[in-house]
């Protein structure tokens, strides 16, 4: 709820039956209540997205079930699964071609840091390298119900977010990239490894 | 053709059009190839004149990873090979690391094996049907019914290995947790409902007209080239080839059970699919039988170290049939705590060495149905 | 005729309509937020560490003896063993782990740690419900965050917590005995005066 | 407003009972306006009820998201892989049949418009006329679909 | 249907096949499976053989695998008599073998007609550098079709014969064979918070260099 609106004069029209609400808050509040995801499964943790479509942990009470399988009409991409460095350039194409605002939800240990196949040389530590993620979700594979606990949070970003001042959302904001360079694949590994205006881990010296 | 002509990989057919054919890449983000599977398919109109698969967008280099951890550190690694049957997956690699190293398993964990596994093709068919029938284009009922299913099976398997999917339930002479009278209660009850679901699922999908017409006589494959391509599973006996791990090898007290095995005449989509509804009814069969004859004692070979498990120097190859098809580890020791070589015979991988000439000449709708029915699991196929 | 097989199946799915009025198993969806699934016995996500007493950093039972370290197969643990030493729970002075981290960004949850560590002094939680928004160090469990009470333990694995406990009590009563016997010994062989507890270093019994 | 209600207006200001009269008669021509006005309103409003939320996001799209297109972006979207070839290849000429033998028959629905208005006036001998016209086109259809101008796919590659 | 020994298969298939030279591999472990190992010119004859001859039928090439061995020099204690000035004595010699590394493919055969055990057949190429090449059994296995080609794509060898020889798993740009011993992946060093042994050292090479101490230290030592 933004803070423009004082709390009590809300409170107390609503109880006479006038609702207040800003213009920011309706925007967000359609948003963040109809997220359509990207059909887009890769390992293990796109089985347990597909078991939370289901019908036991039901996305649709979140309004995230219609899953779209092209990316244009989608605003929601769950990288669910190992990311390898074959299937890199497809997911940061797949992300360009996602219509503003878009979100990225990196499911399991295996998006967010390459997980238990680290040490694997195909495969990529971590997609927040080439594309910038909004909810990590740690597990291998994360429950539906932690899936559905991301969805939430994801739920309360899109609330946070502002439409106009300099903090406003950065889909609103002409100078912020709605596009990131697609990596190409060389002769070791993928150039470049990483994108360093992007990815900037914190340099942690261990003995 | 005479046979050897037939077996080749199929000449690509040529098009009436003499310009260039439509090139179609079913990429790797696409709805319905059950992961990140793409195939490069030439079409000419509507009809698929070439098609090259293209893998390895998960290669998470299962093998290399086996290479530079403990025996014991790769059991986890085999859960997520194929991540629908996480238990026959630790019992295949857990059968050749005891034939490696000459264990013997107790009696009771033996049955406890073949009770997991038989709930794993349980819920390994129902979600294949499930995810069949969505290709087909009834996007979502029949799986939800089938994950309605998949969701109790996955219950039991978590309250005894602790984990949905990724049970790790498995060690080299036997079983981790040995399952309580109340969990043998609860999965009588399960199984016992099982058929009522199976006359059900049956009812809605399988005498259905426009299942009837997009499966029958689609794909089909002859047994000679099933067997020469390496088959197995429901997609090679549904071409009418009597090989079913569980009776040809025998391990795993699976002679002590009394179960069919279905056999197809045709080979086409319609036969696969009928295999797979025909194999859940001889699992239930199994399921009861072995859960009356489970005897007590231990679970686990008390002789088997846990940490510094090294075999003796030499290789060995075991395989179990798996809900997919012949699932086999080959193990080379050195006498390390690391194997020296470590390979997944993946069945789906090899399943779809014919997936080009199943579909020659078909729809393109149909190259989906196909693809669905040879039912492959991306993890498995990359490794 | 013709359309009998369809008919049958929208049968079966206006049985089900229906039926989810009356049988409870056909209507399983599980309101996440609201109404929880209850979580098995031996559910598993990520590891914690016990402390004994209720002072999470002197009653730590880990002994930083690196076995979980070495056996971890994605290898997302990392101990720095500590200079001095302090009593465990069989009185006998053991190192502790100054630095204790669990990348749970890379960690599957596999428990081959709890399998493997010989002091019971790491058990797997069932908290799952930890997406957060941005991953370098929020992902990355300290030991202050992993240490958790016996108490807690008892709490979420009950059965399995009873039977650790049964066998340290063993464990320190076949160390005291021990002690008891040795303390007779030297009080028999040499004249000091009988009651002063001698600090002989009782044989390290593994549970 | 019509020129006859002007001029009462500006001479009705001594009797009284003229404005009464005048009174009535503005509520009278708004009561019945020119039967057409109706139809104005309604276009108006067809326009503008469509159009109104096209502004309104022309007036988002123009103050709160700019457009960032991009290269990236605008590439079509191929499964995820960078798409080779183009789309517009070669098509069967089958394909052109198809399209003549639709159009015919469209025309000839057509041509059954105005018959099937005024059936109910019409003698028999005009159903007899309108049946040969029929006939002869369903004639043509047999034909076409005999030499398999109809055929698709498999059938017709099979047919090869 | 017992099968045969290998020794018989050997012997049957040596005759059937002219020129064809097999010698058994033991296997030590538990496990007594030994393999025949046959050479690179015969082995597509005495694949074919195997599958068609009556007795055998080994018709299904469950299993087709890579296998890379290093050069290997092996120390042998050997306790030898040696005259040494004057007296015989007895003193252990190390004698160092060396044996040049190859890569080997081994295929494991079943019989779906008959219904019996795996033979498992090995070819091993010359060496590990450019002429690491061996015959293809594609032609008479299909099954080994995209085996083969993984095996070319993570070891390095190549199959002459095989109808569609490329890159199977990893991008066709990829130069290296990454399942060999010596391969060593790329080094994309990143965030490393939990590193120990061989990771610690990869990651220390990208910690920054500590600043030099301005003779700083001695002040502290003679304090």
């Amino acid at each position: 709820m933004s803070d423009q609106i004082d709390g009590g004069l809300r409170s107390e029209l609503q109880r006479q039956g006038i609702w207040v609400t800003s213009m920011e808050e309706l925007y967000n509040w359609g948003r963040k209540n109809s997220i359509w995801p990207l059909q887009f499964g890769l390992a293990c943790c796109a089985i347990e997205m597909i078991a939370t479509a289901a019908s036991r942990y039901d996305i649709a009470r979140f309004g995230g079930e219609v899953f779209r399988p092209s990316p244009r009409q989608a605003d929601l991409m769950i990288v669910a699964g190992t990311v390898t460095k074959k299937m890199a350039p497809q997911i940061v194409r797949l992300y360009n071609q996602m219509p503003d605002p878009k979100y990225v939800i990196s499911m399991g240990a295996c998006a967010i840091s390459g997980g238990p196949f680290k040490q694997g040389y195909n495969v990529l530590k971590g997609i927040d390298r080439y594309i910038p993620v909004d909810v990590y979700i740690p597990g291998c594979p994360p429950r539906p119900e932690a899936l559905l606990h991301a969805f939430m949070e994801l739920q309360r970003k899109i609330d946070s977010q502002k439409l106009t001042g300099n903090a406003k959302a950065e889909h609103l904001d002409p100078m912020q990239p709605s596009e990131f360079p697609v990596p190409a694949f060389g002769a070791h590994d993928l150039e470049p490894a990483a994108n360093p205006r992007l990815f900037q881990p914190p340099k942690i010296e261990r003995s | 053709m005479n046979t050897t002509e037939m077996l080749q990989p199929p000449p690509a057919m040529t098009s009436r059009l003499d310009g260039e054919l439509m090139e179609v890449s079913m990429g790797p983000q696409h709805p319905s190839t059950h992961g990140v599977f793409r195939m490069n398919v030439a079409l000419d109109g509507e009809m698929v004149v070439k098609l090259k698969p293209v893998f390895g967008y998960l290669h998470r280099n299962h093998e290399k990873i086996g290479e530079n951890t403990s025996y014991l550190g790769s059991m986890p690694y085999t859960d997520r090979l194929d991540y629908f049957c996480s238990m026959t997956n630790n019992w295949a690699y857990a059968l050749s690391v005891e034939k490696l190293a000459g264990i013997e398993v107790p009696e009771r964990a033996e049955y406890l094996r073949v009770i997991l596994a038989e709930l794993t093709r349980l819920q390994n068919h129902a979600s294949l049907l499930g995810f069949l029938l969505s290709d087909m284009g009834a996007w979502g009922t029949p799986l939800m019914y089938a994950f309605r299913e998949r969701e109790k099976i996955l219950d039991l398997f978590e309250s005894l290995s602790g984990s949905r999917m990724m049970c790790d339930y498995m060690r080299f002479g036997g079983c981790r947790v040995d399952a309580g009278p109340d969990w043998m209660e609860r999965a009588k009850k399960i199984v016992d409902l099982f058929p009522k679901f199976l006359d059900e699922f049956e009812k809605l999908i399988l005498s259905n007209e426009i299942v009837i017409m997009r499966t029958q006589e689609v794909g089909k494959l002859s047994a000679e080239l099933a067997i020469n391509a390496g088959m197995t599973g429901p997609m090679l006996r549904a071409c009418g080839v009597n090989y079913d791990i569980r009776k040809v090898d025998g391990y795993g007290f699976y002679p002590r059970f009394k179960f069919r095995v279905p056999l197809g005449e045709h080979g086409d989509c319609y036969d696969r699919l009928m295999m797979r509804a025909l194999e859940m009814h001889e699992s239930v069969g199994i399921l009861k039988q072995a859960m009356e004859q489970i005897p007590a004692g231990p679970v686990m070979n008390p002789k088997v170290k846990i940490r510094a498990f090294r075999p003796p120097v030499g290789e060995a190859y075991g395989r179990i049939e798996g809900p997919k098809g012949e699932l086999g580890f080959y193990l080379i020791s050195d006498g390390g705590t690391n194997p020296y070589r470590y390979r997944v015979r993946p069945p789906s991988f090899i399943n779809l060495t014919v997936l080009e000439d199943l579909c020659l000449g078909h729809t393109v709708a149909d190259v989906m149905v196909i693809l669905g029915s040879v039912d492959i699991v991306l993890g498995e196929v990359d490794r | 005729m013709i359309g009998t097989g369809i008919l049958k199946g929208m049968a079966v799915t206006a049985r089900n309509f229906v039926g989810s009025y009356f049988e409870k198993d056909r209507l399983i969806t599980v309101q996440y937020p609201e109404e929880r699934s209850p979580l098995p016995e031996n559910y598993r996500n990520f590891p914690f560490l016990i402390y004994d007493t209720d002072d999470p950093e002197a009653g730590l039972r880990c002994v930083a003896c690196k076995i979980c370290e070495k056996e971890c197969p994605p290898q997302c643990i990392y101990i720095i063993k500590s200079e001095d030493k302090k009593p465990d729970y069989m009185g006998k002075p053991q190192f502790y782990a100054a630095v204790f981290d669990i990348d749970i960004s890379v960690c599957m949850s596999c428990q081959i740690c709890v399998e493997v560590c010989p002091f019971e002094a790491i058990k797997m939680d069932k908290v799952f419900e930890l997406s957060k928004r941005e991953r370098f160090d929020a992902l990355l469990q300290r030991k202050n965050e992993l240490a958790k009470s016996n108490e807690y333990y008892h709490s979420i694995h009950p059965i399995e917590a009873a039977e650790v406990d049964a066998k340290l009590a063993e464990a320190a009563a076949a160390a005291a005995k021990k002690k008891a016997a040795a303390a007779a010994a030297t009080a028999a062989g040499s004249t000091s005066a009988p009651g002063t507890v001698p600090v002989a270093p009782a044989p390290p019994t593994t549970p | 407003m019509p020129n006859s209600l002007i001029k009462a207006e500006c001479t009705g200001r001594s009797k009284l009972p003229r404005l009464t009269n005048l009174v009535d008669d503005v509520i009278l021509i708004a009561m019945t306006p020119n039967p057409y006005f109706f139809i104005v309103i309604f276009c108006g409003v067809a326009v503008v009820f469509p159009l109104m939320p096209l502004a309104l996001a022309w007036l988002w799209r123009r103050f709160f998201q700019p457009p960032r297109p991009g290269a990236g972006k605008n590439a079509t979207y191929e499964c995820g892989v960078e798409s080779v070839g183009e789309a517009h290849v070669q098509f069967q000429s089958q394909y052109y049949l198809y399209c003549v033998i639709f159009l015919i028959f469209d025309v000839e629905a057509i041509f059954l418009v105005p018959f099937a208005v005024a059936f109910t006036g019409l003698p028999v001998g005009a159903f007899i006329s309108i049946l040969v016209f029929l006939l002869l086109l369903i004639e043509g259809l047999v034909w076409a679909w005999s030499k398999g101008c109809l055929d698709w796919g498999s059938k017709r590659l099979s047919a090869r | 249907m017992t099968m045969e020994s290998l020794e018989q298969i050997k012997t049957r298939v040596e005759a059937a096949v002219p020129g064809a030279k097999i010698d058994i591999i033991p296997n030590p472990g538990p496990a007594q499976q030994s393999s025949l190992l046959i050479d690179n010119e015969h082995a597509a004859a005495v694949a074919k053989f195997l599958r068609d001859d009556s007795a055998l039928r080994l018709d299904f090439c469950s299993n087709a695998t890579g296998v890379d061995w290093l050069d290997r020099t092996v120390k042998k204690t050997v306790k030898v008599k040696k005259i040494v000035d004057g007296e015989e004595k007895e003193i252990d010699e190390t004698t160092e073998e060396f044996f040049p590394g190859y890569l080997e493919a081994v295929y494991h055969l079943y019989s779906m007609t008959h219904k019996h055990g795996p033979v498992i057949i090995r070819m091993r190429t010359a060496d590990r550098a450019e002429n690491a090449r061996l015959p293809s059994l594609t032609p008479v296995y299909r099954s080994a079709e995209f085996q083969e080609r993984e095996i070319f794509d993570l070891y390095g060898v190549r199959f002459d014969g095989h109808p569609d020889l490329r890159r199977i798993l990893m991008w066709d740009e990829f130069v290296d064979y990454p399942m060999r011993k010596d391969y060593r992946e790329p080094d994309d060093y990143e965030y490393e918070p939990t590193p120990h042994d061989d990771v610690l050292e990869k990651a220390k090479m990208h910690y920054s260099a500590r600043p030099q101490l301005d003779g700083a230290e001695n002040i502290t030592a003679q304090s």
